[in-house]
């Protein structure tokens, strides 16, 4: 069975301007990231600010191109595929409802963009299905008259939902989706992403710096740091037994409300990566509470573990030079 | 500033001396701007040495609570208190000028964005340094080797060189921490501190929450920490306050509260939080249904009834408060209810 | 910070000579030149012998590399009408433009930026409504208008100022204050946005909450962010200024460049025309320039990324 | 305070518009019809006026109302059809350069830096001086130079909405890049171009009375209100309301429209536009 998608050794870099006394930096967003995700499941990609994962989620819905590698789409390459062809396939959830809708137009509007964007659609039925989309998340017909201004964030977040539903893509890509939102509403948007993926059988990438949230609705997590994806499984095995260390420092840092237990030390230092510097062999070895000198100078290699795979030397073989 | 002190007894309240008062007591604390209520009749009490966090959405008033405290609301808000005391002091009776002279002086503040809190004009150096001189006077010099000595204390490594550099220069997590070394210069007794970590990375964030107990432990420090997330509330908290759209609604200390959620709002956030291995993944989430209400002038009642499954006809009246022994509850049910 | 000059440069040199091209282009607009040179009445034959004295015979870019390599090192030709060098010319003008248009931006500056400050401070009350007020009706005020009424007020009533010439100080007041007027809009609206955007932020709230002083939190730490966006429209303000003098040279008889411009145009004498444009354009680059430096010196975020 | 500008601003505008499409239907008197046995007659306010000629008559026996109201006509014909003009250039370039972005950025930067450069008025009067004062020559001259402002805001305002997560979601929702600019990018700057329009108004008003008053402009016997000041000049020092009326009458009509600006920027919420 191929695929919903597939990445192929994908890379993206920046050129950042140097202010008046710099030097112009090379940023190294992506760095050679693959990966295929099964029709249906859901890959939760982690990591901190900078680490790519939003560059990934982009250059995945074709908004930039990738500086190198491809993406496949169920066994399409993306980059050949008409604009209408792969909104049908694949659709973005953004993490900012106050600005993933444009305020000057109405709610229903706003829906029946993609139907309106595909050209072949009559516009009654157009309507008809806009107006089923945005009952199906939640929202009244009345609503659907609205401008985004008099909706609260949850509600928006619903509507960002419905247009990218109303096309019934494949594929949806959550950048944060509810990061920006309360923790109360947060449940409602999760619980109602959770339903409409059964429903409708749908293949999420899931993007998110909340941990306890991807551990929520992932069924494969993948880890990122500066670039890469250091660590792959399943979600179970992932948060069960994590082998990369920059995991087991992330999992260690999650606070979840139990209390007495206190702030966990996670012992990464005080200097945080830089996407335009990135240390040479193991990227994580400068924060690394284990590192062991040969991190400096070797580069490690993806290594097979219980639930998928993770880069990092110490995996090779305790001891081992 | 335009804070109202109307009403404001003198300096000292008429309550007997105690032997040693809160470190910081709010009672029935009203913030409101034009005709937007933000804060509705607020109480509690910080103890020195004591970690109280403030926890609740957004909009519940739990910043402008911070920020009225510190006497630092925006122009044209009006503040009101049956009772705003620091270590005994009637803050309301205080001018600008004699408020100014307390703040970062024996109470300093620490802020959500640590990207935009400091002065992209001027050394980290030179920020710390002004808090010093301002309020303690003295050589430029002796400042800025106090800001050295603070800034290894709060774990940062070259403070000769980090001191020379400009807040752009640094990251979000070592200018928050140059934050918390900055409210440190003059050793307050009281640190509010307004999201400190919301907008930093998870790992991040439990470094800095490390350094604020560390902080607190050995400085003796109080701590009035405002945030969303209950799980900072949980692993820093000695005693925490539920706000909800302007009031506290629940306030106990941290196990009891976790332990014992009464306030059927307090009960339902704690439902929404995802928490590793205890909520199966193919389970919903427990959620709050629908969202804050605005609450218009002359609003009575509970202003969670229309989101609480246990409503009646008796929360639109006046909502007892009901106190079990430290834990205190803003609520018609009886305690115990949920049990 | 070289690479950064480096390429600020090429850009610069290049806007030249885009300016240059336009400024030469500029005057064949007419179609034939040499007609327009020799004047009413002149016969066919007087045409052709100027046609052939200017070079106006040869091809159109020949013509423009001509004048391009000579103006690239100051030679901008004679003046038809003047009958001297152009650049000479210029020199002898350039001192009173030169004078009147500093004077009008310290006018300004000393105008718009305490105002500025003034209604930021006193944001949304009558102080501010008034300074926004004062700085509306300076836009939209006429400038010639304004000298003549100036004149006859404070000239031609009171008698206090010389109405016309370069002869003493007193003669560039009046001038001056009328080009101020046409700057101090947007410098004091400048002033007033950035302190208030300042005033906002929040690193003054730090500031506030370390218990600082009104004075520190106002002059050292927002007037400092407040001032940056400053310097550079003050730069470009005084490049229009200068640009805009013309008006001002004329109606109070200033023998600046301004007005030796408008002498030109009215007597087709193309030569000095082209150069002056080309001149001030070359002002206005190197002024924007300057400012983009001195950015960059008053914002450390600018020195490096 | 606020809407009161706005109130204002609209009025004055509003009644300039009007004097402007009726000017020849409410005028006493044909601006073009010389006395010159009633040469410089005093205006209403002062003694021995005549009541036929309200605010007097010019050097020529012109009667300064007619006069006046004709002016309005030229003022604010410039004023629109700059602003079309110019509007449509800038526009153009400035969403171009802010949606694309890279070498087309680069391209439409270099465009408003030597626009910027040139010095406005004296190319301006240069232009008029070689081809001849005309009227249309002035509004294709002011067109053509005036398009600066319209091209910063529209660049530096479509920047902004290029990085907005909707224009990344119409633009996966395979809406064309047409659509995109004209659905979801102009109409939310529009509020912003509306503003600089009337800035741009104002200033073209003001350079077409600058031009004017220096013979540069629109050519005689047309009332432009800057001719009329040129023309009461030398007469200003013992007749001062010559120069007087038209100046004022200037500076009301710019004012206004500054005003109406001011006011639609506060109404809709523009931001700093200038």
């Amino acid at each position: 069975m191929t695929p919903a998608i597939e990445v192929r050794g994908l890379c993206r870099s920046f050129r950042q301007r140097g202010g008046l006394l710099g030097q112009d930096r090379t940023v190294v967003a992506v760095d050679d990231v693959s990966f295929t995700l099964a029709g249906g499941g859901v890959l939760g990609v982690v990591g901190e600010s900078g680490c790519g994962k939003s560059t990934l989620a982009r250059i995945i819905l074709g908004l930039l191109p990738p500086t190198a590698g491809e993406v496949l789409v169920e066994g399409r390459r993306l980059a050949a595929m008409d604009r209408r062809a792969r909104a049908r396939l694949i659709q973005p959830v953004f993490q900012d409802p106050f600005a993933s809708l444009n305020p000057r137009r109405r709610i229903r509007d706003i829906v029946a963009m993609p139907l309106v964007a595909q050209g072949d659609i009559p516009a009654r039925q157009v309507a008809d299905r806009a107006a089923e989309m945005l009952a199906r998340v939640g929202l009244s017909a009345e609503q659907a008259e609205r401008y985004p201004a008099q909706l609260s964030g949850g509600q928006r977040q619903r509507v960002a939902i419905a247009r990218a539903l109303v096309l019934r893509p494949r594929i949806v890509i959550c950048d944060e989706p509810t990061s920006a939102l309360d923790v109360s509403v947060q449940a409602q948007i999760l619980n109602l992403l959770a339903e409409l993926r059964r429903e409708l059988n749908l293949t999420y990438l899931f993007i998110s710096h909340n941990l306890a949230v991807v551990e929520h609705v992932a069924t494969e997590v993948a880890v990122m740091y500066l670039g890469r994806i250091v660590e792959r499984a399943t979600a179970d095995a992932l948060f069960r037994a994590p082998q990369h260390p920059y995991t087991k420092a992330l999992l260690a840092s999650v606070l979840t409300p139990e209390p007495g237990l206190g702030v966990p030390d996670v012992g990464l230092g005080e200097t945080l990566p830089d996407p335009a510097n990135i240390p040479p062999a193991c990227r994580f070895h400068p924060r690394c509470p284990v590192a062991e000198p040969r991190c400096a100078t070797t580069t490690p290699h993806a290594i097979m573990t219980a639930g998928g795979a993770a880069e990092c030397l110490l995996l090779e073989g305790a001891g081992k030079p | 500033m335009s804070t109202s002190d109307r009403g404001a007894p003198p300096a000292r309240s008429p309550n007997p001396p105690r032997q040693s008062p809160p470190l910081l007591e709010i009672e029935e604390l009203r913030v409101t701007f034009g005709r937007t209520a933000a804060v509705r009749g607020a109480s509690f009490s910080l103890e020195k040495g004591e970690t109280h966090c403030v926890v609740g959405e957004s909009g519940c008033g739990k910043s402008v609570t911070a920020l009225a405290v510190m006497g630092l609301l925006a122009r044209g808000a009006r503040r009101e208190a049956a009772r705003l005391e620091f270590a005994g002091q009637d803050l309301r009776a205080l001018s600008e000028r004699q408020l100014s002279a307390l703040r970062g002086d024996r109470m300093a503040m620490i802020f959500q964005e640590p990207m935009t809190s400091l002065n992209p004009a001027y050394t980290v150096g030179s920020q710390m340094a002004e808090v010093f001189t301002r309020h303690r006077g003295g050589s430029r010099r002796a400042a800025l080797d106090r800001a050295a000595d603070l800034l290894a204390r709060v774990g940062i490594t070259a403070p000769g060189m980090r001191l020379g550099q400009f807040p752009h220069q640094l990251s979000g997590g070592l200018r928050q921490r140059v934050m918390i070394a900055m409210a440190l210069m003059c050793d307050p007794e009281l640190l509010i501190a307004d999201e400190p970590t919301t907008a930093l990375d998870v790992t991040v964030q439990a470094q800095i929450l490390r350094l604020l107990a560390e902080l607190q432990r050995d400085l003796g420090l109080g701590i009035l920490l405002i945030t969303h997330d209950l799980g900072i509330v949980a692993r820093i908290a000695d005693r925490v306050s539920v706000m909800y759209a302007g009031e506290v609604v629940e306030s106990a200390p941290t196990a009891a509260l976790f332990a014992a959620p009464s306030h059927p709002y307090t009960r339902g956030l704690l439902a929404c939080v995802p928490v590793p291995g205890k909520v199966k993944r193919e389970e919903a989430l427990g959620s709050i249904p629908g969202m804050v209400p605005r609450i218009p002038p002359g609003f009575t009642g509970c202003a969670f009834r229309d989101r609480c499954d246990h409503a009646a006809p008796e929360c639109a009246g006046a909502v007892p408060r009901q106190q079990a022994g430290a834990h205190e509850v803003l609520c018609r049910l009886p305690p115990g209810w949920a049990a | 910070m070289l690479r950064f000059a480096l390429r600020r440069l090429a850009v610069a040199l290049l806007v030249a000579l885009t300016v240059m091209t336009l400024s030469f282009l500029l005057t064949r607009l007419s179609g034939d030149l040499a007609i327009s040179i020799a004047g009413a009445g002149a016969t066919p034959e007087d045409v052709a012998i100027i046609r052939r004295a200017y070079g106006l015979d040869r091809p159109l870019v020949a013509q423009f590399l001509d004048w391009a390599g000579r103006a690239a090192v100051g030679d901008f030709g004679d003046s038809y009408f003047f009958k001297a060098r152009v650049s000479t010319l210029i020199a002898e003008r350039m001192p009173v433009t030169l004078t009147l248009g500093l004077t009008g931006l310290a006018i300004a500056l000393a105008v718009s930026i305490p105002l500025g400050i003034l209604a930021a401070v006193r944001e949304a009350s009558w102080v501010d409504r008034l300074v926004q007020l004062v700085a509306m009706v300076g836009q939209a005020m006429p400038s010639f208008w304004l000298g003549l009424i100036l004149m006859i007020t404070f000239g031609l009533r009171l008698g206090w100022l010389p109405i016309s010439g370069t002869g003493s100080w007193e003669h560039y007041v009046m001038p001056g204050v009328v080009l101020a007027f046409s700057a101090i809009p947007a410098l004091t609206r400048l002033t007033r946005s950035g302190m208030i955007q300042a005033l906002g932020s929040d690193y003054i709230r730090t500031a506030r909450a370390k218990g600082l002083s009104r004075l520190s939190i106002l002059g050292k730490h927002a007037l400092r962010n407040a001032a940056i966006p400053v310097v550079s429209i003050a730069a470009v303000q005084l490049g229009f200024m200068l640009g805009g003098s013309i008006v001002i040279e004329t109606v109070f008889a200033l023998h600046g460049v301004g007005f030796l411009a408008w002498e030109s145009i009215s007597k087709n004498d193309f030569p000095v025309v082209q150069a002056v444009v080309l001149v001030l354009a070359l002002i206005y680059i190197a002024l924007t320039m300057a400012a983009d430096l001195l950015n960059g010196l008053l914002d450390p975020r600018l020195r490096a990324a | 305070m606020r809407q009161a500008g706005l109130v204002l601003g609209g009025v004055i505008v509003g009644i300039a518009l009007l004097c402007a499409i009726l000017a020849p239907w409410i005028v006493p008197h044909d601006p073009f019809l010389q006395n010159l046995d009633n040469r410089l007659a005093v205006p209403f306010w002062m003694e021995g006026s005549n009541p036929a000629h309200l605010l007097g008559t010019d050097q020529l026996g012109r009667d300064y109302l007619s006069r006046l109201v004709h002016g309005a006509r030229i003022s604010m014909l410039i004023g629109v059809l700059t602003v079309v003009a110019s509007g449509l250039i800038g526009t153009t370039l400035g969403v171009l350069g802010g949606f694309f972005g890279g070498r087309v950025d680069d391209a439409v930067l270099f465009a408003i830096t030597c626009r910027l450069a040139i010095p406005v008025v004296l190319v301006a009067l240069a232009v008029v001086g070689l081809l001849g004062s005309s009227l249309t020559l002035v509004i294709l001259v002011l067109g053509l130079l005036l398009w600066d402002r319209f091209a910063v805001v529209a660049r530096s305002t479509t920047m902004q909405l290029r990085n907005l997560d909707y224009v990344a979601a119409a633009w996966s929702a395979g809406v064309s890049t047409p659509g995109i600019l004209l659905k979801e990018i102009l109409p939310n700057i529009a509020s912003h171009l509306a503003v600089v329009a009337t800035l741009e108004m104002a200033l073209a008003i003001l350079l077409e009375a600058a031009l004017s008053f220096l013979g540069l402009g629109v050519p005689p016997p047309l009332p432009s209100w800057g001719l009329m000041i040129a023309e009461g000049k030398d007469y200003m020092f013992f007749s001062p309301w010559v120069i007087f009326i038209p100046g004022v009458t200037l500076f009301i009509v710019v004012l206004g429209i500054n005003l109406l600006g001011d006011g639609l920027r506060d109404l809709l919420g523009a931001g700093d536009t200038r």
